[in-house]
């Protein structure tokens, strides 16, 4: 078939542009009328998704194969090995972090159709809506460091005028503006190190950076500048105090997508650390005595300790919350903290010497890297559950909610598998994911585990306390009225819910068909240069 | 001076201290030598009319070598515009 | 691509495994057992007679509202015995704009000072 | 090192940006601070745009042919236009806040209480 | 508001003329001299805001609506998107070769031969191929986007209970 080859050679730019060239039309097609625009943003996802999943079998067809698509040019590089356009190069981590953002995607768009039937000006949120989803394709296929920034911005406004999008509220806005000074500022100063990077070696590209950098005083500060603001993009603790405000106050379909941005920023930390750079992170900085102190082995330590501490506080939070939204927004604090935990045990010892370290190290890059899938769609689908209440009674403080269970039967089963998923229950995903994390950290060290696994108890915990107060007890008088939700929002929970289902059942086929190459793409960057300015 | 305008100035100070040692470690100003020869832009500049046919090199970096960011740029404009409209859009009832 | 047999496949960690079939099994046998264990339980319970009356020790039963503990009132004692962690978590989650962009400029002075001078 | 000025022109903007988002309590001064920062950061890319005795980067019927730097042009330019955008976006939701809450002060709105 | 006083409002008619004229220039000139689609379209909205300054908000609202905008808005980026996607099309439709997204598809290949030559000097506006009708549509999008932002948040904040004029 040529034209599906066609497609598949251009996919990389057209996932991007598909979106994009849907919210140009947006505002056209809504003169029409609301029920033609509906359709033909859910018609452009579905479109996005077709070729992403394209893409995806052309890849995961080839063990280790990379897709490097030149806008404008034909050739990558020049002579000289230094690129002059902007590349998109799709790894196994590009592609895996896409099929997540596929995912959010197509449920997002079913779920708004129904939970944002009363609003005004939904045109205009559609538009917005797909060029948050375009900006974190974008974000997540780029090759370039400044096209990174570019798509950083676009999704960072985009879910920033959707976070305030009920301006009756005052938090809403509020919490808009938190966003929008968060990332600006953290955007700037990713902007100032990719500055200093381009001043210093002539190059935006990721991979010629990668073969040009050595590690000076000038890259430490950039390193230690785009790993701040990416962790701050990604809510760690303690920058992690913007993400309640904005998750709680959002609309739960724009909830859904600001999920799968901040895991796209937390690729952006692993893009950065991993494959930029990679080669210098095993660099001897300091010699104590006889054993040399390497930058790896510092960062590991430090974005461990930052991972425990966001576990914590995260859960600790979420135990003392009484707004639905905001104490599942600290609890995906806390599984962000579970990802933190594993890339810095990682860190800590894939760069070692010892063969066996290298096998933990990448074994808990494994476990990392699945348990982004089942975060996006465990925190994804609670968030829409707790939409869905919201839908039904306008209600979102716990105190005041209580025994649902009779009136909404499809909302409380869905929002029984969240829970066992999310707090690591088997035969959920979420344990699938978590076991491993454990046993890689326990082979770090001990304590690690021991508090991952106290604290996922008390993440179980806090679910329980929401299940408790929402769904059971006896039946309310005020809600007597309530009636479950509609199709497409139970439709929507339902597709989340049944990845989940398959994905805890079947663990080992996502991880060995999915995750995998994504561990092999962050393992060796040489494969991930030479790709770009040919055999090193 | 409370504990949290204390820990913002040692902070602060400490961010300042170790920005201006790198604005010192950078190259000299406006200076380019063998080691630091700036081989893209020069490409750029030797080949825009042959490339694009521009005469300016900006554009042509703008609209040809670099248009996915352009777009990028024009989109983070219609963002704006949509979200202020979305803004102080008329709320129902 | 994908054959059948996969989807038997047990998923395995360096040191352990986990296999979702298997523990189907075990979690079906154990519900069996329990139900075997509830089975031979006390006979003379009826349904619809005052043994199913709530009987909250001779006072009359509340309405429905009140009925329901409040989510607030769920882990009581928890909250009160870490009290003075809880009071530290507060004051640090001050819903200010500064504060956030302050822990950021935090986070990046430490970092410079482990990077730097190490 | 007297070459390196312009550098320290441009860490000076950051940290006064920077000090105007952190000690000040006025959401329009912490505006201010963010668009400081944005500007020494469009700064640092003009400066290091710059070549001795060089001139723009645009053919001309004579001249020298020594140019200056012409991506970084367009980089400050995609930069201007993010930051006109995020200003706009800034200064409409403190509309929208000082309706509700009928102050700009940081440190009194946004305190979350349940 | 009723706008400002007669004398702003002649000098606003005077200027308003020029500021087109000079902001279209820049636009047409991208590709030839300093400027480009952005900075023409940020001239161009200056003068636009101009106007709104002078006869106020309520006025300007009466002439044009911020949908109108937002829909020339659109209609420019979709030209620009589309000028992209031809790199893709047209140039499987005219050549062999291999074309990608953004490729510049008039220049170098003879399927317009009129925008095919080089440029040298001031004033050949029919070259850089597709470089013009790109400056075109991001000046369209940007006179109409920025004009919008203004328009809205100045209407917004307009004073009310002054008596309309």
């Amino acid at each position: 078939m040529n034209i599906i080859d066609d497609l598949i050679l251009h996919s990389p730019a057209l996932i991007v542009a598909i979106p994009l060239l849907g919210a140009f039309l947006t505002p056209l097609i809504s003169k029409i009328n609301d029920k033609m625009r509906n359709i033909f943003v859910i018609f452009i996802v579905l479109l996005t998704s077709a070729i992403v999943l394209l893409l995806a079998n052309d890849i995961y067809a080839v063990c280790g194969k990379i897709h490097t698509y030149v806008f404008g040019g034909s050739s990558p590089v020049t002579q000289g090995g230094f690129a002059i356009r902007i590349l998109f190069e799709v790894d196994g981590l590009n592609i895996f972090m896409a099929l997540i953002a596929t995912i959010l995607a197509i449920v997002g768009v079913i779920y708004s159709w129904a939970f944002m039937k009363e609003n005004t000006g939904l045109d205009k949120y559609y538009t917005l809506y797909l060029l948050m989803i375009a900006g974190m394709f974008g974000m997540i296929l780029t090759g370039d460091m400044f096209n990174f920034f570019v798509f950083l911005e676009i999704t960072s406004i985009a879910s920033c005028a959707l976070i305030a999008f009920w301006t009756n509220k005052g938090k809403a806005v509020d919490a808009g503006f938190k966003y929008i000074v968060v990332s600006a500022t953290g955007a700037l100063f990713i902007l100032f190190a990719i500055a200093i990077l381009y001043g210093q070696y002539n190059a935006l590209n990721m991979a010629v950076l990668a073969s040009k950098i050595e590690f000076s005083f000038l890259d430490n500060i950039a390193l230690v500048v785009l790993v701040s603001g990416l962790a701050m993009k990604a809510g760690i603790v303690p920058m992690h105090m913007w993400l309640p405000d904005a998750y709680g106050r959002a609309p739960a379909s724009v909830t859904l997508i600001l999920v799968g941005v901040t895991q796209a920023s937390l690729y952006g930390a692993l893009r950065m650390i991993f494959t930029v750079y990679g080669d210098s992170l095993s660099t001897t900085l300091n010699q104590i005595g006889d054993i040399n102190i390497e930058l790896n082995l510092i960062l590991g330590i430090f974005i461990v300790a930052l991972a425990l501490l966001t576990i914590f506080i995260g859960v600790l939070m979420a135990l003392k919350e009484n707004n639905f939204k905001r104490m599942i927004a600290f609890a995906a604090v806390a599984e962000i903290g579970y990802m933190i935990l594993a890339i810095g045990a990682a860190l800590t010892t894939i760069f070692s010497a010892a063969e066996t370290d290298i096998g933990t190290g990448a074994m808990a890059l494994k476990g990392g890297i699945f348990h982004i899938l089942n975060d996006a769609l465990d925190v994804g689908l609670l968030f829409l559950v707790a939409g869905a209440v919201y839908y039904a009674t306008k209600e979102t403080s716990l105190n005041r909610l209580g025994g649902l269970a009779r009136n909404m039967k499809y909302t409380t089963i869905f929002f029984l598998i969240g829970l066992l998923a999310v707090s690591g229950m088997p035969p959920m995903n979420g344990f699938a994911s978590k076991l491993i994390i454990y046993e890689s950290t326990y082979q770090v060290n001990p304590i690690l585990s021991i508090i991952a696994i106290l604290c996922s108890i008390l993440l179980l915990a806090v679910f329980v306390k929401v299940f408790h107060s929402a769904f059971l007890g006896p039946k309310q008088p005020k809600f007597d009225d309530v009636k479950e939700v509609p199709k497409s929002m139970l439709l929507a929970m339902g597709i989340i819910a049944c990845i989940i289902i398959f994905i805890g059942l079947f663990p080992d086929i996502v991880v060995n068909n999915i995750v995998q190459p994504a561990v092999n793409a962050i393992t060796d960057n040489s494969n991930y240069i030479s790709n770009v300015i040919g055999g090193i | 001076m409370s504990k949290r305008n204390f820990a913002a100035v040692i902070f602060f100070a400490i961010v300042a201290v170790f920005l201006v040692f790198g604005a010192l470690m950078m190259h000299p100003f406006g200076e380019f030598n063998e080691d630091n020869y700036p081989e893209m832009d020069e490409y750029i500049i030797d080949n825009t009319q042959n490339e694009t046919g521009a005469d300016n090199g900006v554009t042509a970096v703008v609209f040809d070598y670099r248009g996915f960011d352009t777009l990028g740029e024009a989109t983070v404009l219609f963002t704006a515009v949509a979200g202020v409209i979305i803004l102080f859009r008329r709320l129902k009832k | 691509m994908i054959e059948i047999q996969d989807f038997l496949r047990t998923l395995g960690t360096d040191s352990g495994f986990w296999n979702p079939l298997v523990w189907g099994v075990i979690i079906i046998i154990a519900f069996l057992i329990a139900y075997i264990i509830r089975g031979m339980g006390k006979t003379e319970y009826k349904e619809k007679t005052e043994q199913t009356k709530v009987f909250l020790s001779g006072n009359p039963e509340l309405e429905k509202e009140e009925m329901h503990v409040k989510a607030s009132n769920v882990y009581w004692g928890f909250m009160e015995s870490f009290k003075w962690l809880y009071s530290g978590l507060d004051k640090m989650h001050t819903g200010n704009v500064s504060d956030y962009i302050l822990w950021f400029v935090i986070i990046l002075g430490v970092l410079f000072l482990i990077l730097g001078v190490i | 090192m007297i070459y390196n000025i312009p550098y320290i022109a441009v860490v000076a903007l950051i940290l006064i940006g920077l000090y105007a988002i952190i000690f000040k309590r006025n959401l329009i001064k912490i505006v201010i601070g963010i668009t400081l920062i944005e500007s020494g950061v469009n700064l640092f890319l003009i400066t290091l745009a710059f070549k001795q005795d060089s001139i723009a980067p645009i053919y001309r019927g004579s001249g020298s042919r020594i140019m200056s730097l012409p991506v970084p042009h367009a980089l400050t330019l995609t930069s201007i236009v993010i930051g006109v955008a995020v200003l706009a976006l800034m200064l409409s939701l403190i509309i929208h806040i000082y309706k509700h809450y009928k102050t700009l002060d940081a440190s009194k709105i946004g305190r979350e209480k349940e | 508001m009723s706008g400002m006083s007669r004398i702003v409002k002649t000098v606003t008619n005077v200027a308003f003329p020029i500021v087109m004229i000079y902001g279209l220039y820049v636009i047409a000139h991208g590709h030839l001299t300093p400027g480009g689609g952005f900075q023409g379209g940020a001239v161009v909205a200056s003068g636009l805001a101009m106007l709104l300054v002078a006869y106020g908000s309520v006025w300007t609202m009466g002439k044009i609506k911020e949908k109108q905008l937002s829909v020339l808005e659109s209609i420019g980026a979709f030209g620009f998107i589309g000028l992209a996607f031809l790199g893709i099309l047209m140039v499987y439709l005219y050549s062999g070769l291999q074309g990608n997204f953004f490729n510049n598809f008039l220049i170098n290949q003879d399927i317009f031969p009129i925008f095919n030559e080089l440029g040298r000097g001031f004033g050949n506006i029919n070259t850089a191929g597709v470089i013009p009708l790109m400056n075109f549509a991001v000046g369209l999008k940007v006179i109409a986007g920025l004009f919008a932002i203004v328009l809205v948040m100045a209407y917004a904040t307009r004073l009310k209970g002054v008596k309309q004029k």
